[in-house]
């Protein structure tokens, strides 16, 4: 179908150009803000550390040539994942933050597909129960825990059951000195209290939208006539209301992605596990821009690259997306 | 007089296909006559309609009105000549806003051509009572008022600043027979004082032979057949 | 009772909008005979579409519904939830009225269509695709092939149209509840689709639901509306060609071949005790003040006081 | 609507339309705003005034003391004008370019939705927190330059939401006779569209002011807040980097989180539309 192999070509150039744009935007931040710029770029500590390697780095990031030729070799790096020298922490901004990486997708991978898939079920039974018991409780309890502020979530968890119950470790990865099966379900027990609070925090992200969708859904025309044809419910239910729930939920999961990422920064401060969090945190302290740009910069590859996908999944699975009439010039 | 002369319209749909709607429709609407537009669902009439009045740009083509072309016209001149020539389409529940009595929107009308207020009250109550609109129903908002009813005070309110013509895109298909009936009636009325051009558009072929001087039929977007 | 296969006796529906009660019908007396087609005419809002709602009893939650509705001598309203499943769809099908929504936008038509027989007829797969293109091909839905793969959002409301058609006719139901089947096609569609409509009626009955009397004519029994009760029912012809009831005649009147002369004055939203019509009819005396009931006149029954038998 | 009775009436006549949950939202905003304005006289100390630090929660002090020994009531007393007003302006600024891009896209479609509606997308989807921790990093910690970055980050789910509801009016019948009466764009965005975006703009002012708070809470719990005014989003950053919640101290670093909950559910309940004909908008 033409349509669609076009609508997949023109989807992945707009990501192209909004990654460019990123990148431009992560490039002339630290040159366009008031002050040093040498500051800016290297960070607070260039003040303070020895002279030679901060002509090393100049050398390194050509400071004194035009914007322009710094940009592209600002362009130039990133294609070889060099993204500066943190001096703060003294290595590699790269290498700090692809192991923290993996320990922050550690924790948002497990949450994002526990909290979708729990949101799904209780979105859709509230969708469908209006005014039952769950729809009752579920609705009032998503919206406090959307209004409450994500390291308040954090805080009582980490006090209560880490501290006063003694069921979880207060924190860190995991004890060290341990390896194979032992180490995974160590660091499983360690992480159980983190994945937790940032499922809740997603699910009630999803659940009132997702009730939302299904509510909608249901009043449509096509259910009336489904019904009328004597399909019995669950049929009406698996057949049409989940299948129609799809696209909204894969648009929502996507930008619940963004939501997920910021609750991972702060309960990685908070449960002091050593992700992106604790390094953007350490970055922030210590003002070490390049370390910040790093961490930022990653950060929204990753949700770009999800938005991009969930983009692809929804127009597949909504066709009227794919072929929807633009008419350019409308009436004026 | 006002003429289309081979207008055609293309639209771009988001998939790169391009669709277009009318292919090469030209008609002439003189004062005081009725010209009826016939076709199914999706040929094209509507946006025809749309081209006709200047709401909507053609991709190729002229539109004169006494022999003056107007096509290229843009801003003072446009609204202009949009004041010359009305529409009335044919969902009476959204023709009105929602938030405004039905007699702030007849002020509206009103002011687009500058009538002082005593002109406008006197023009209302002559219109009302040709299109038998119940004046009471004035201070209501439109979603206290029926579809019919709604319908009456769309066309009330395009006749007020005396238009020379007047498109009507389906205007009663969405109500039934009797209020149907009601409608021609009051505008066929209006065409012989006011002496209007009307271009009907409607699926209905009796109410189209009823109604209409001349018809033109037409046909996934082209003009096939004039009776 | 005896061969007829629909009988609706003294039908009241009640809606309760935000504290008021609207009655949509109230007293509606309805047969329905094997083999006949009937056609339910009157303006908007006179409650036809809820007639057909509630005799596949949909209304249950929206509204109160009293009186009875005998589908085959059973009652569908003290009927058992699984038997009343397969009533509608293999017994009752109903054509709903607006074509654009009634078809699940993610799914491919064809697929619903035959999935919708395989479900009524319960035959395999293939038999039900096989016997949905024939009857998408004999409602004109060329080509085919196209047509079968094409999603709702890209078929006009022609087409729509004649794919419900197309679900009704394929299957072997008994009764076939068609609401505003022609609205909105041309004439060669409307054609069509009234010819395989009235095929149905052969096998099972047909009850259309139009507010166009020239397509009400090619029925064999017309029922005039108005305001939620009968006020005319019997064959078309006399019905049609020369009504009794003073609403059916300016309803007829105001038809544009027939010289568009509208009915005067307006619906009233609270009709009062009396006739319904007593407000716009101008044929109206005092006994008009007191309800009159269907009377037996001129080969139809009527609801007029007026009238001469 | 002039007269200061015809005021009244609007007032009453919203105040009956609103839900029940609407009025316990408005009942709550409206209880600390009174306690925030009066908080000169009701807090009990002066909140600078240091004393005795740590103390636990005592008849004098009723949440005890933190680092410096101020007392933690009178401190979150005097934070609920400082962050309401905070989360206003952030919403207020990030609602005005929100409406105007979703309008003036809405309306004037063309290139010019494409574009807009382009750099719209862009900021969705880019994570707001890390972008907020790099500018706020670059400027100097104070109030304003929260409410610059919260504005002008948060305007694109307004932009995106107006700008849907926009494009529906646009394609009303009575837009469409407005044109054809001559009005030009200006006229029509002032007297049709708006108005009917009235309510979407009302739930999304709300539903920002909300987030604005968490989002500013957020940002002054990483320490990019402004240290010197108080806010309850800087109180928990005192209690987390002073070891306030490290030995439990819970009423130092409980009560500010609570009181930000509560005033961001109020917002919501305020904003939100639930009925059971249409859905909670979120």
């Amino acid at each position: 179908m033409l349509s669609g192999r076009s609508f997949i070509l023109r989807k992945i150039l707009r990501y192209c150009v909004i990654i460019l744009i990123v990148i431009t935007l992560n490039f002339l931040i630290p040159r366009v803000m008031p002050g040093d710029p040498l500051i800016n770029v290297l960070g607070e500590d260039a003040a303070l550390a020895d002279p030679a390697l901060i002509a090393k780095l100049e050398l390194k990031y050509g400071l004194d040539s035009s914007l322009w030729d710094q940009y592209l070799d600002y362009i130039g790096a990133l294609f070889q994942f060099d993204l500066g020298y943190s001096i703060d922490k003294s290595s590699q901004v790269s290498e700090l933050i692809s192991e923290n990486m993996c320990n922050t997708l550690l924790l948002i991978l497990p949450a994002l597909a526990i909290s979708s898939a729990v949101s799904l079920l209780t979105g859709s039974w509230c969708g469908l129960h209006r005014g039952k018991f769950l729809d009752r409780l579920m609705t009032p309890a998503s919206i406090i825990i959307y209004c409450m502020p994500t390291f308040m979530l954090a805080m009582i968890a980490l006090s209560t059951f880490a501290f006063h119950l003694q069921w979880f470790p207060l924190g860190h990865q995991s004890s060290s000195g341990l390896s194979g099966l032992k180490a995974f379900f160590d660091t499983l027990y360690h992480l159980a209290l983190p994945i937790t609070v940032l499922t809740i925090i997603g699910i009630s992200g999803k659940h009132l939208v997702l009730r939302n969708s299904v509510m909608q859904i249901a009043d449509e025309d096509f259910i009336l006539v489904a019904r009328s044809k004597g399909y019995n419910e669950e049929t009406i239910v698996k057949r049409h209301v989940l299948r129609n729930v799809l696209p909204p939920f894969i648009a929502m999961v996507a930008l619940n992605v963004g939501l997920l990422v910021e609750g991972a920064v702060i309960i990685e401060i908070i449960f002091s596990l050593n992700g992106m969090g604790t390094l953007l945190y350490d970055a922030v302290m210590y003002r070490d821009y390049p370390l910040i740009q790093g961490c930022f910069l990653v950060l929204t590859f990753t949700v770009l690259i999800s938005n991009l996908v969930a983009d692809i999944l929804y127009g597949l699975a909504d066709p009227r997306i794919r072929d929807s009439a633009r008419c350019s010039e409308e009436i004026r | 007089m006002l003429t289309l002369e081979n207008v055609s319209k293309e639209f771009v749909l988001s998939s790169g296909r391009r669709f277009n709607a009318v292919k090469d429709v030209s008609l002439d609407l003189n004062k005081g006559s009725v010209l009826g537009m016939m076709g199914d669902s999706g040929c094209g009439k509507s946006t025809t309609a749309l081209i006709a009045c200047r709401l909507l740009n053609q991709t190729s083509g002229k539109i004169l009105l006494d022999n003056m072309d107007v096509s290229s016209h843009r801003r003072k001149a446009l609204s202009q000549f949009r004041r010359s020539v009305q529409i009335v389409f044919q969902d009476p529940i959204s023709a009105f806003d929602p938030l405004h009595t039905i007699r702030w929107s007849f002020s509206e009308a009103a002011a687009a051509s500058g009538m002082t207020a005593e002109v406008q009250s006197e023009r209302q109550d002559e219109l009302c009572q040709s299109m038998d609109f119940p004046l009471c129903l004035l201070d209501r908002f439109p979603s206290e008022v029926s579809g019919g009813e709604l319908q009456r005070a769309a066309i009330v309110r395009s006749l007020f600043i005396k238009p020379d013509y007047l498109i009507l895109d389906e205007p009663t298909s969405m109500l039934d027979l009797s209020t149907q009936a009601q409608i021609s009636r009051g505008i066929l009325s209006i065409v012989q004082n006011d002496s209007i051009g009307i271009l009907w558009i409607t699926h209905d072929e009796a109410l189209a032979k009823a109604v209409c001087d001349r018809i033109l039929y037409m046909k996934d977007g082209m003009l096939v057949q004039q009776s | 009772m005896n061969g007829s296969v629909l009988s609706v006796r003294d039908l009241r529906v009640n809606f309760q909008t935000n504290g008021s009660k609207v009655s949509a019908l109230n007293g509606v007396d309805l047969d329905l005979a094997q083999g006949e087609s009937l056609a339910l005419a009157g303006e908007s809002g006179s409650g036809k579409s809820v007639l057909a709602f509630a005799v596949l009893r949909l209304l249950d939650d929206v509204a109160d519904v009293e009186g009875k509705i005998l589908f085959e001598g059973e009652d569908v309203y003290q009927m058992a939830h699984g038997r009343l499943l397969d009533i509608r769809g293999k017994g009752i099908c109903l054509v709903p009225q607006s074509p654009g929504t009634a078809f699940d936008p993610l799914r491919k038509v064809g697929v619903q269509i035959s999935d919708f027989i395989r479900k009524v007829e319960q035959i395999d797969a293939a038999d039900a695709r096989s016997r949905s293109i024939t009857e998408m091909d004999r409602l004109g839905l060329r080509p085919v092939k196209d047509t079968y793969e094409n999603y709702p959002h890209r078929m006009s409301g022609g087409m729509l149209e004649r794919s419900l058609i197309a679900c009704a006719t394929a299957t072997s139901s008994r009764l076939v509840i068609a609401d505003e089947p022609t609205k909105g096609l041309d004439r060669r569609t409307k054609d069509i689709a009234l010819s395989a409509l009235l095929s149905t009626a052969e096998n099972g009955a047909l009850m259309m639901i139009t507010h166009d009397l020239t397509s009400a004519k090619r029925c064999e029994r017309t029922a005039i509306m108005y305001c939620g009760e009968l006020v005319e029912i019997g064959p078309s012809e006399s019905v049609i060609e020369d009504s009794v009831h003073p609403y059916t005649k300016g309803l007829i009147r105001s038809m544009p071949e027939r010289g568009m002369t509208p009915i005067p004055r307006r619906v009233r939203s609270d009709p009062g005790g009396g006739c319904r019509f007593y407000s716009r009819c101008n044929e109206a005396s005092e006994k008009c003040l007191f309800h009159p009931d269907l009377r037996m006149m001129r080969g139809r029954e009527v609801r007029c006081w007026n009238v001469d038998a | 609507m002039r007269t200061w009775k015809g005021i009244c009436a609007y007032i009453v006549r919203t105040w009956r339309g609103l839900e029940t949950y609407q009025k316990a939202g408005v009942f709550i905003l409206l209880l600390l705003i009174t306690i925030g304005s009066l908080a000169p006289w009701i807090a009990p100390y002066d909140p600078l005034q240091t004393g005795t630090p740590f103390q636990s929660p005592s008849f004098t002090h009723p949440f005890g003391t933190d680092n410096l020994g101020q007392d933690n009531l009178s401190r979150l007393i005097y934070g609920i004008m400082n962050t309401i007003k905070i989360a206003f302006v952030a919403a207020l600024v990030s609602l005005a370019i929100g409406v105007s891009v979703g309008v003036y896209s809405g309306y004037y479609r063309g290139w010019r939705e494409d574009a807009l509606m382009g750099v719209t997308d862009l900021f969705l989807l880019i994570p707001s927190l890390p972008l907020m921790i790099l500018m706020a990093s670059y400027l100097e910690p104070s109030e304003w330059n929260i409410v610059l970055v919260i504005g002008f980050l948060w305007w694109c789910p307004t932009a995106r939401v107006v700008h849907a509801r926009a494009l529906q009016v646009r394609n009303q019948g009575y837009v469409r006779s407005a044109l054809a009466l001559g009005y030009g764009g200006p006229y029509i965005i002032w007297h049709h569209i708006l108005p009917n975006c009235k309510q979407v703009i009302i739930a999304k002012f709300t539903m920002g002011v909300a987030l604005a708070m968490l989002a500013e809470a957020s940002l002054s719990f990483l320490g990019l807040g402004d240290p010197l005014s108080i806010t309850w989003g800087s109180m928990v950053n005192l209690a987390y980097s002073c070891g306030g919640f490290a030995n439990d101290l819970w009423w130092w670093y409980l009560p500010p989180c609570i009181m930000i909950t509560l005033t961001a559910a109020a917002f919501f309940m305020v904003g939100g539309r639930k009925n059971e004909g249409r859905r909670w908008q979120i």
